[in-house]
Order: C-alpha cells, then structure tokens, then sequence
C-alpha cells in the first residue's frame, strides 16, 4: 500500500534510470496513429452531418494520446476491452480503418458485419473484446479475459478503457476487488474528460479518484492525458508491473473531449463553457505536444508531419470510401449468429 | 430505412372509447414529450414529495430531452442529477418511497433495467408483502423501449415483460399523448412501485391532450379503433402500427378492432376477451422478444377467455427473437410493420 | 407442511421415451446433487478449461453441499471461491469464456439473477450476434429455483421465465438426476451460455443414473410418461407434482401423459403439440409466477399448434403471483400440488 | 479528507473532552438489551433444533455490542436496516420480542404477519425498515431514507447494518458516492466478524477495509466491536455529525459470531478452528466484558447482574410461549397485501 500512496503521487511518468527510452521512429508512429484516430472521427463527424450514418457516435478527439500511449505499450496478443467512445481504442490497438467504416455504416464487410455498429465495435484477431454500450460492463469483461489469461499462463495483458463516468458503477469495484486478490494481469484506464455526458464528474465523482483503486490495493498512478509520452512510459511500466504478476493497476488519465458528448450535442454551453473548450483544444493539444517536443528534439520538422498527416488522411479517405461503398448485409443473416 | 416503425401518424388522434372520466377541458395537441413533462410539472407542483432523479434530468433534461425545463421550475433538490448508477439511485428511490416520498426514477435506456432488477423486483415489488402490508413503496420507474433508433442491440430492447411477470409491481406503457400523461399522473399517486415504459420513437408523435388533470385508472384497456372482424391488440407504438394494418385491412374490406391495454398488470382480461369473442380472430402485436413474453400472456388470456368463440389461433407477433442488430438493413426487420401484421391478419381471416 | 411439494418419490424412476442416445453403461442411484457433482467432476478431467466459480464453491461445496469434494480434486484453482459479488464474477465469467476458458458461474440462489441480467442478458446473450459471430461466450450459468423451503420472498422464486426471454441463452432446467447429469454435461459442452436451475427441493431426489458420459441433446422434451386422455406438460419439480396427479387420475381412469421440456430453449414446441393433438386437453405446470412467464409461453404454443384437436381451453398451473410468503400455512398454498392438479384435470376431463 | 485519515485511526473511541459521559445506568440499560439478544438468540437455536421453527436462522450471538451500542445512540424516529442475521437489530431498535417470534414462526401476530419470517424482519413503527436477504441490499434503503429525512428536514438520521461480506457488493460503493455527494445523514456500521458464510474475509477483501468508505470522502472510525462502551460513544459522535448535516459516517466494528452462520452450521472446523472460537467467546465476550467493568466501577455486582438476567430471560421465556400459541394467519391472506 504504501509503494501504491508514492506511485499514485508520480506524475511525471518519463523514464527513470531503469527504463529503456523510446526512439523517435516510435514517437512518430505514435504521431502517425493519433492523427488517424482524429482523422478518422472528423470523418466520422462528416458522415453524421451528411446523414449518410445511422444513429450516433461518441468522438474521441482530444484524447488521442490515451489508447495511442497505452496500445503502443501491448502486445498484438493482449486484451482490451472499450467504451462507447471507442474509435479510438479501436484503431489504436490496429484495427483496419476501413472496415471500421464499414461497421458504422452498418456493412457486411464491417468488424461485426454490420451487426454492432459504433457502440460494439470490436476487433476479434486483434485482441479488442469490443466497445460497450453498458458504462462499465467492460472493466467485467477484461477482468475476465485476464483471469482466463493468467489461469493460461499465456502471460497477456487485458486493458479495460473506460471514462470517469464509469466510477459510477459498482461492478467496477467488485471487478477490481476481484483483480486486486487474485493479482490479474490488468490494467485499468481511466479516462477522465471532466463529464459524464453533461454532467461535471465533480457533481457525480465523491472523494479522490484515485484513492478508490487503492483502496483495493491497486497501484494507481495519475497522469497528463494529453501527453502521449507520459501516458506511454507509464502505461509500460504498469503493464509490465502486471504481466510481471504483481497484480492489477490503474492509470487515471486526465483528459478532455473536443467535441459534444455524441455527435449530435452541439449546444453545450449549459455544462461547459467554449473557453474551456477553447483551452484544451489549443493549449493541451496531444498532437501538436508531440510534434512540438519532436520538432524540438529536432526528429521531426514540419515537413515530415505534414508527410505523415498526409499519407493517414488519404488512408482514411479511401477508408471511409470503402466504408460507403461496401454492401449492406443480406436481409437473412438477420437471425444468424445469434447462436455458435 | 422505409420501413421505420414510426411511420405512425405525426398527430395521433385515436378514440378513447372507455375507461376516462369525462371531462371538459381545452384539449391542444402536443407531443408524448410534451404530455409527459406536463405530467410530471402537474403532479410536483400538487404533491411536494415527487421528485425526479436520475443521470442528467436536470440541466440536460435527458439526452431525450423529454424534462427540459423542469429543473427551473422546481430546481436541482428536486430533479436530481445522478452518477451513473442505476442499481444505487433505484435503490435510494426505494429508501425514499419506505419513508414518505414519492419519487420518479429516471432509468434513461430500458436495457439498463438488466442493471436494476434487484431493486426493483426484489425490493420494491416485495416490500408491502414481506412487512404483511405495513411498509408501502410508492415510486415510480421511467424508462423506454422501442428498436429502429439504430442504437443497437444494447440500447433498442424492450424488456416490459420482465417486471410484467412480477407480483407487487404495476406495469403502464402508452401509446399515445394522452394516456401518457394521464397513466402517468396514475401511476405517480399510485401507492404501489410501477414501471412505466415510454418508447423513444414516439417522443414526438402528436395528439390532444387536455390541459390539467386527467387520470386514467390502471386496468382499463382502450378501444382504438373499432371493428368487427379481427381483434388487434397492440402495446405501446405497436398500436400505430396496429393501426396502419387496420387502415389497410380497411381497404379489402376487413374490419379490425385495435385494442391497447395500456397497463400490462393489472391487466384487462375482459376487453380482450370481449373483442376477440366478438370478432373471433386475434393477432397480439408487441415489440418485446417474442418467445416467453408479453405475446405469449395475452395469446394465452384470449386463446382461455375465447375458447369458444375463436375461428382460428391465436397469432403472436413480438420482435424477432434476436438481439437487436445496428444494420439498418436489418434492424427494421425485427419489428412487426403494419405491413407484416395487415398480412398476417388477412391470412388469418383465409383471405391469403 | 403436509404439501411440500417434493412428497415426490424419493427415487425418481421416469421413463426416457426420446432424444437420448441408447448406452448399456451400468446404472446406480444416485441423488441430483450427485448427479449434478459428478457431470461436473467428468467434464472438468475431461476438458482443462472448465473451472467452477462462485461464493463458497470450495471448501464448503455450497450451502448445499452439492460441490462437495471438487475442490479435494481439481484445488482451488479450478473450484474459485468469489467475494459475494455476483455482477461481478458473472462478468469475470463472461470474459473468461470469450478468451479461450469454459466457466461454469454457481448463482446461489435463483434470487440472486436480479443482480446479474447485465451479465447474463446484455452481455453473454448478445456477444456473439454483436461481434458478427466472430466472438463466442461458452459458459454455464448454475442456479436454482424453487419454493416451499420457508426462505420467504427473496430466496424462493423460480426466476427461468427471465432469461427464457432472451435472445442468445439457453435453458435447461432438469427435473431427475438423470436429466441433471446429462442437461449439465450437454450445457458445458455449448458454445453459447446456458442458464441451468436446479430445484433446491430436489437435491435429495434419487434416480438411477449411468456412470460415466451421458449427453441429453437441448431442445428434446421426454415424455416421463405416456397417456391418452390428457397432457400435462410440466417443468422442473412440478414433473413430480405431474407425477402424483397423473397417479391420481388413473385412479379414477384417466390416463394422463406427463411431458417435461428439460430445455426452454430450445423448445421441443413439436412434442408438446403432438401429445396435446392426441390428448385434446393439455395443462401446462410451472413454478415460476404464473403471468407473464413460461406458462403463458407454452399453453400459447399448444393453443397455436394443437388449435384445431383441442377440447378445451389449455389450462395455466404458475406460482401464485404473489411474494412468496414465509409462513408455512401460506406458503404451500403458492405452488400447485399433485391435489390441485389432479382437481384441475378432473375438471378439465369434464369430471367434475 | 486528512481528518478521515486520522479518524480512521481511532480506535479508543472513548469519550474527548467535549463529549457528556453515560451514566451507570445506561450501561445498566445496555447490559440488560445485550442480554435480551442473547437470550432471544438462544430460544431461537432451541426452536430450529426442536423443528418447531420453519426455515432457518443467523444467530446475532458475539455481536451484541455492536447493535445495542448504536442503536442506544438513535432516537426512535430514526431509521435502521439490517440483514439476514437481523434480529439482534430489531431488538436493539425496540421492537417486542413477542411479536417478533411470533414472525420468525410464521405467526400471523408478528410484525410482518408471518409473511417475512426471520430474513425479513422489521418493526414498522420503531423505525425499522426491515431486514434484507439479499446482501447489501439494505444499505440502498438505508441510504434512500436518509435522502428522504434530508428532502424532508426531519432531523432522522439513518443507520445501515451489514456485514462485512457486503463490502463485495457493488451497490455499496455507488450509495457511498451519492451519501458523499450529497452529505446524506446516514451511518453506515460494517460488523466485521471474519467470515462470507464459510470463506474467511481475508480471501474476500483486498486492501484496508477502512480506506474503501474513506476513498468515498467519508468519515471512518474502527472499533473494537465487542467493547459496548467504545462502540456507543464512537456511534453517539458519528450519528451527532450525521446529523449536523457533515454528511456520512462509516463505523467499522471488528467482531465475532459464536455460532455458526445459520442454525444448521454445525460443523465448522473446516473454515475456522474451535480454538479461536474459544478465544473469542471468553476472552471477547461483550456482555462479559460490560459486566467486568460495571462491577470495577462498582456499579453493579452479581446480584445486580443475575437480576437483569432473571428478568430479561423471563420476558423471553414468556415471549416464545406467545409466538408459539399464536395462530398462523388465515389462508386467504396469502394474496392480501401483495398492492397497497
Ligand atoms: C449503465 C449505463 N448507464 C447510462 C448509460 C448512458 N450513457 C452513455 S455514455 C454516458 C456517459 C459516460 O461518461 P464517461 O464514462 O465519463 O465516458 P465519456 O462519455 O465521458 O467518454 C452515459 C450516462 C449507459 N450507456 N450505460
Ligand atoms: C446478494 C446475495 N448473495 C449471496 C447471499 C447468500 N448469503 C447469505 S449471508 C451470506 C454471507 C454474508 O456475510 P456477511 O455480510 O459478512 O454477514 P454475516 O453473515 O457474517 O453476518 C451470503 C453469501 C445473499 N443472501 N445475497
Ligand atoms: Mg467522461
Ligand atoms: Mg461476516
């Protein structure tokens, strides 16, 4: 408990002298996935706007740097399990933008063959459990993955993404409490944009974060969500805690989303002013910290970002075209895969 | 998307045949949003121990936006912003309701019901009856149903039969602008846990509605429209498109009689019964599952009650027995339409 | 308490007239509890993957002593005690069994599902159709049903008609040793979830059962035992009450078929329609609460599917809808009984 | 937050300056109520084993201390709940133990007519609002009464018992949050006394039981739970803050049930050993442990002692020849009081 009191005090997350540093190549396909994620929502944004889209969406732009910095950090093997919001988690655990779209769009050709849509979207081979539509039913089923994983002794990992609203819920107390005896190989990722939906967490959120976890025993650190370096090398050494067998952990990341809660919130100035908003999205930029600090570290200058931004958007065009064209599924698989 | 199930008239102007006192007000025609805020402002402003509590009712007045404005009326100690935590705030509603309030839970999506089962079949169903009726639990549950919102298999069911199998708990669905307030100013004075389902799709369907109280008693069904071949009882916005079959049935010369029950318990047997006795056919029509559900009882109820009198069983049409799916290409074909059920009917009458 | 409804023989000697596959295995009689234990102990040596998990599995083997001696056998690694949260191990559960491992979840008491239907029906019932088919979620969910033990409102319902709604589960609910072990080895056997209860009265039952590998395929009804006159389908521990009736009417000369679904989903609805057309009267005996549950689901499938053989009405037999009240004088009175079958049938035949 | 730390490190409990000490015979008063619920508990074990009792029983017995010593701290208008092993609860708040055995025998004279029984038990006008069987239950009702004394300006403050077993049950933590949020008049008391039905706590609770209420914002106290004295002075001051308006409290007592975890547990040596049984029955026994002090300050003696115990054993004696004569309600109301 005390190791956790100290670690939940680290907010730095830059390596200490036991870690091995990231080279640049690393940063700048770090770069390269968090203009993807946000490359890839604009779009889907666009799409909404058209009507071309059915339902909803939840946007994760500005908090790009969370499932970039902790993706990067696992293995293709590992688990993770995502939220409503989960594009983002989606594409940076390496999923296929393209029949990403294709699931929005309700398409054969998507990752549920059209039958999840944004909500459930899932990666099967690449090791994304799903989005969910209950907050917090996934921190259960990414608990879960990691007992299978440790009753395997397959030495994976499973990260449960979810955002403060998810504090709410009691199952993530028990899932954790659970996590906590048993020393499951999980890391728990809190992502803390300030509301549930238009609610400020301050008015649904008793006490301190992070003292809830540890309460559990959990080692909780806090950190910048906007800085991927930071979420990164944290994330690495709570994984590497974890698959070590030490037991669970628990980033809370402090972050912010640009945009309403779904796409269609778009008078928010009830829950939130526009100069907050304005100050995230200029001042605590994840991707225009990275590609400052690289471009200072002279890796990077504004030719090769451009390059960079470049080849991903013309990734996510053809993307969302593929997405467009593909057919809708044949009317009779309507009560297949109900059952194995 | 064609065949949405809300192609159900924007105004909806049915009969209330039985059932409602009369009464002479000034009717206006607002929508379901509308008649259920007003409900809601009617029965506060009345009685100082109703409130609302649930996740974003206040400010947001719910992502439906169906309580905007409430929270300036009666302010935040009385419309209530919770965490997002279904099983603990139904839990304090029920605390609340054992000791002299008379609380309205806000259950945003009917699927979360799964989350807050115990606290509403356990306890509050239980309550008066395990304290051999010293405790009562006057409260109130809120929530929706309803699919074609493209909202998935999470977020689209229609879980009424649950809580309907339940003794202790009262169960109102309306249909229409009107019994929407009306049920749910029944449901708020009731002394008794109900759960009362509003289906998502209809929030901005139209129909007249009197300005101030109008009371509609629980077990009382309404004769929609009349007729005298074929009984269609249809829950919820079912009834639209019990109504749109009607229309078309109409046309090749079949009468069909639209039934709504509008509480699922208690439950009017005898105006189902009658109809189905009268006109000797029955299709039940409900967007819940449709194995072990709401179908299933009422099949059962006309198919005992009309034995006798029945020239052909009974026929069941719920939501397809699959979780919901996104595709739109799909999901419409979950839902009984008023095609699919003018079809069956006119099979049933050996009209094929 | 000279009702309690297990005055079941205390060996259950039933026909299996269909589905299960002929053996020659030596058979012994064993009670449910043993059945129940050893279908567990042969699929656990058989396949790595299935692991036990619930409150007080290990050391204890449950408050009812039906696990005892699995953990001496496979340890505490494969026999998991929990803390008592059931949302949360169900949901430990569900994610395990999407990752490569079998679990078989130990609910307590059939109570206890009001805390889990998001795991059960948001969650392991809709993966596989959300993900496309590309996820599948094989686990058991062990619970129990049943009254009459004087536990009062909160640990005696019979809750199957819950999940029987649901898209994406199966339900068996056996109601001899020998349905117990092979429904059970069947169900681990599943690549989908399977809610699986038990009656907590029936444990002691003994029937003869075979050693060894016996599998009853899901979605077979047995006929426990073969009659002409009338049909009384019925589940779980009311196949004894079924039983007792049936005894009594051949006393006074009808003959009646006693038919147990063993699985409400699948349905063996073909079965059930067959012996309701030769019978021409059929009474459907459940336990669950009568509205709006299973028996309403299969008196409307016979009424549908046997419409034009039947003679009279399809007769319901549920719980009482009430709270099951703790008092034995007001307990019994909740549940039918050989007597209040057999009085039913006798009327029914027109033998009043 | 920090004076919660420190709170939590109380363990005295005795009473500060500030605090107006109780008077000899209160702690008269307190002894004879411990001894009642003992007695009563011992008729109830005598009831199952003679099989005049329906059903089963979870003997308060070793606990005494912790349901006696709040509820001398309540005002009768306040609100408890309680659990499965409720009965020391419903003494404690007042309610006849005539009438209550009366229940617990499915007589139509007792408090919920018969139709409760032992799991479900409540004193409708002495502000118990009932045992629960479903753990953790009651600590949502608890929490919904407090809410309604707070909406109403009564002055009521609410009380949940529950064991420690109910720390595994999420609804807990999410009725925590909202009694912090929302500064309710609530207390919640955890009697720890080592054992989940069979399983040890140990193996059911990671983490500090005490830093879970405190992560919540909430103030705790820990207290020996066999000590009346320490209980009802720690539980005087907690209900006192409750009250004020400082919002919840968390009383967490540390203590022991003799028998087994209903009646019919007998055989128990697989879970706990007879020796630290013995331990705790002689060397921790509440009642024991008032009597030695009552007599050290010369407030009482044996005869004083033997008194109290002559009386109170009589009133129960008395108490189980009525529930035992009384009728069983009439059949036809077993479908009354299913609606109000
Ligand atoms: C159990 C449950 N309750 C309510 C909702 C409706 N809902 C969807 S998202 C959301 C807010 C979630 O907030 P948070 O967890 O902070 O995630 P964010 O949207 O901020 O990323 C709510 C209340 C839901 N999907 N599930
Ligand atoms: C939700 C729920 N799960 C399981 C049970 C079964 N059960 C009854 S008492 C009990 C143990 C409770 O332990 P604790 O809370 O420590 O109370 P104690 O019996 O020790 O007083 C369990 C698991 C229940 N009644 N409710
Ligand atoms: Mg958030
Ligand atoms: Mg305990």
């Amino acid at each position: 408990m005390a190791a956790n009191k100290e670690a939940s005090l680290s907010t730095s997350g830059l390596p200490g002298q036991a870690e091995s540093p990231v080279d640049m190549e690393e940063w700048l396909h770090m770069y390269r996935q968090m203009f993807r994620i946000r490359s890839f929502e604009e779009q889907v944004n666009q799409l909404y706007t058209k009507a071309i889209m059915p339902g909803l969406a939840h946007l994760y732009i500005g908090e790009e740097a969370i499932a970039v910095g902790v993706c990067e950090a696992l293995n293709k093997t590992d688990y993770i399990t995502s939220t409503h919001r989960g594009h983002g988690h989606c594409l940076a655990k390496g999923a296929s933008p393209d029949r990403m779209f294709a699931e929005l769009l309700g398409k054969d050709a998507g990752y549920c063959r059209g039958k999840g849509g944004s909500m459930h979207i899932a990666d099967q081979e690449g090791g994304n459990l799903g989005a969910n539509a209950i907050v917090g039913a996934g921190a259960g089923i990414a608990t879960g993955a990691a007992f299978s994983a440790k009753m395997r002794k397959s030495d994976q990992v499973a990260v449960s993404f979810f955002g403060e609203g998810a504090l709410g819920q009691g199952l993530l107390y028990e899932v954790m409490n659970m996590a906590s005896l048993w020393k499951l190989p999980i890391l728990y990722v809190c992502e803390n944009n300030l509301y549930n939906e238009y609610t400020p967490y301050k008015q649904t959120t008793a006490g301190e974060i992070s003292a809830r976890p540890a309460a559990f025993g959990i080692r909780v650190e806090e950190v910048d969500g906007q800085d991927v370096r930071t979420v990164h090398y944290t994330a690495r050494r709570l994984i590497e805690y974890a698959r070590a067998g030490h037991g669970p952990a628990f980033l809370l990341c402090n972050t912010y989303r640009y945009h309403g809660h779904h796409v269609g919130d778009i008078n928010r100035t009830y829950y939130r002013s526009k100069e907050e908003e304005l100050h995230w999205s200029t001042e605590r930029d994840p991707l225009k910290m990275l590609a400052t600090w690289l471009t200072e570290q002279g890796a990077a200058d504004d030719s090769i970002i451009n390059q960079i931004e470049k080849e991903a958007h013309a990734e996510i065009q053809a993307a969302v075209e593929f997405g467009i064209q593909a057919p809708y599924p044949d009317p009779k698989e309507v009560d297949e895969h109900v059952y194995a | 998307m064609s065949t949405h199930k809300t192609s159900a008239p924007a105004t909806a102007r049915v009969s209330r045949a039985n059932g409602e006192p009369v009464h002479n007000k000034a009717e206006r025609e607002i929508t379901m949003a509308q008649a259920v805020r007003e409900a809601l402002a009617e029965e506060m402003r009345r009685d100082p121990r109703v409130f609302i509590m649930g996740e974003d009712v206040a400010e947001a007045g719910t992502p439906f936006k169906v309580l905007l404005g409430l929270v300036d009326e009666f302010g935040t100690d009385r419309v209530i912003d919770t965490p997002i935590s279904e099983p603990g705030f139904c839990a304090i509603g029920v605390g609340a309701a054992m000791t002299g309030m008379r609380p309205v839970i806000d259950i945003m999506f009917g699927d979360f019901l799964t989350l807050t089962m115990d606290q509403i079949a356990n306890q509050a169903a239980k309550i008066r009856y395990m304290s051999g009726g010293k405790f009562k639990v006057p409260i109130v549950f809120r929530t929706t149903l309803g699919a074609t919102r493209r909202s998935a298999a999470q977020h689209s069911q229609s879980l009424h039969a649950w809580p309907s199998h339940v003794p202790g708990l009262k169960v109102a669905l309306p249909s229409t602008p009107y019994d929407a307030k009306g049920l749910l100013k029944t449901a708020i004075r009731d002394d008794n846990p109900v759960v009362y389902f509003e289906d998502k799709m209809n929030f901005q369907t139209k129909g007249l509605v009197p300005e101030g109280e109008i009371l509609i008693p629980f077990g009382v069904a309404d004769i929609k429209r009349s007729g005298t071949d074929i009984t269609l009882v249809a829950t919820s916005s079912m009834v639209y498109v019990a109504l749109g079959a009607a229309d078309k049935l109409k046309e090749i010369g079949i009468s069909a009689e639209v039934i709504d029950p509008r509480t699922l318990f208690p439950l009017d047997k005898q105006t189902l019964i009658d109809s189905a006795r009268k006109t000797s056919r029955a299709i039940i029509i409900d967007e819940g599952y449709e194995r072990y559900g709401v179908t299933g009882e009422l099949a059962s109820v006309i198919a005992d009650g009309a034995f006798y009198y029945l020239d052909a069983p009974v026929k069941r049409m719920g939501a397809m027995d699959v979780p919901i799916p996104f595709s739109p290409a799909l999901e419409d074909l979950t839902v009984p339409t008023a095609e699919t059920v003018f079809q069956a009917a006119k099979t049933l009458c050996g009209r094929s």
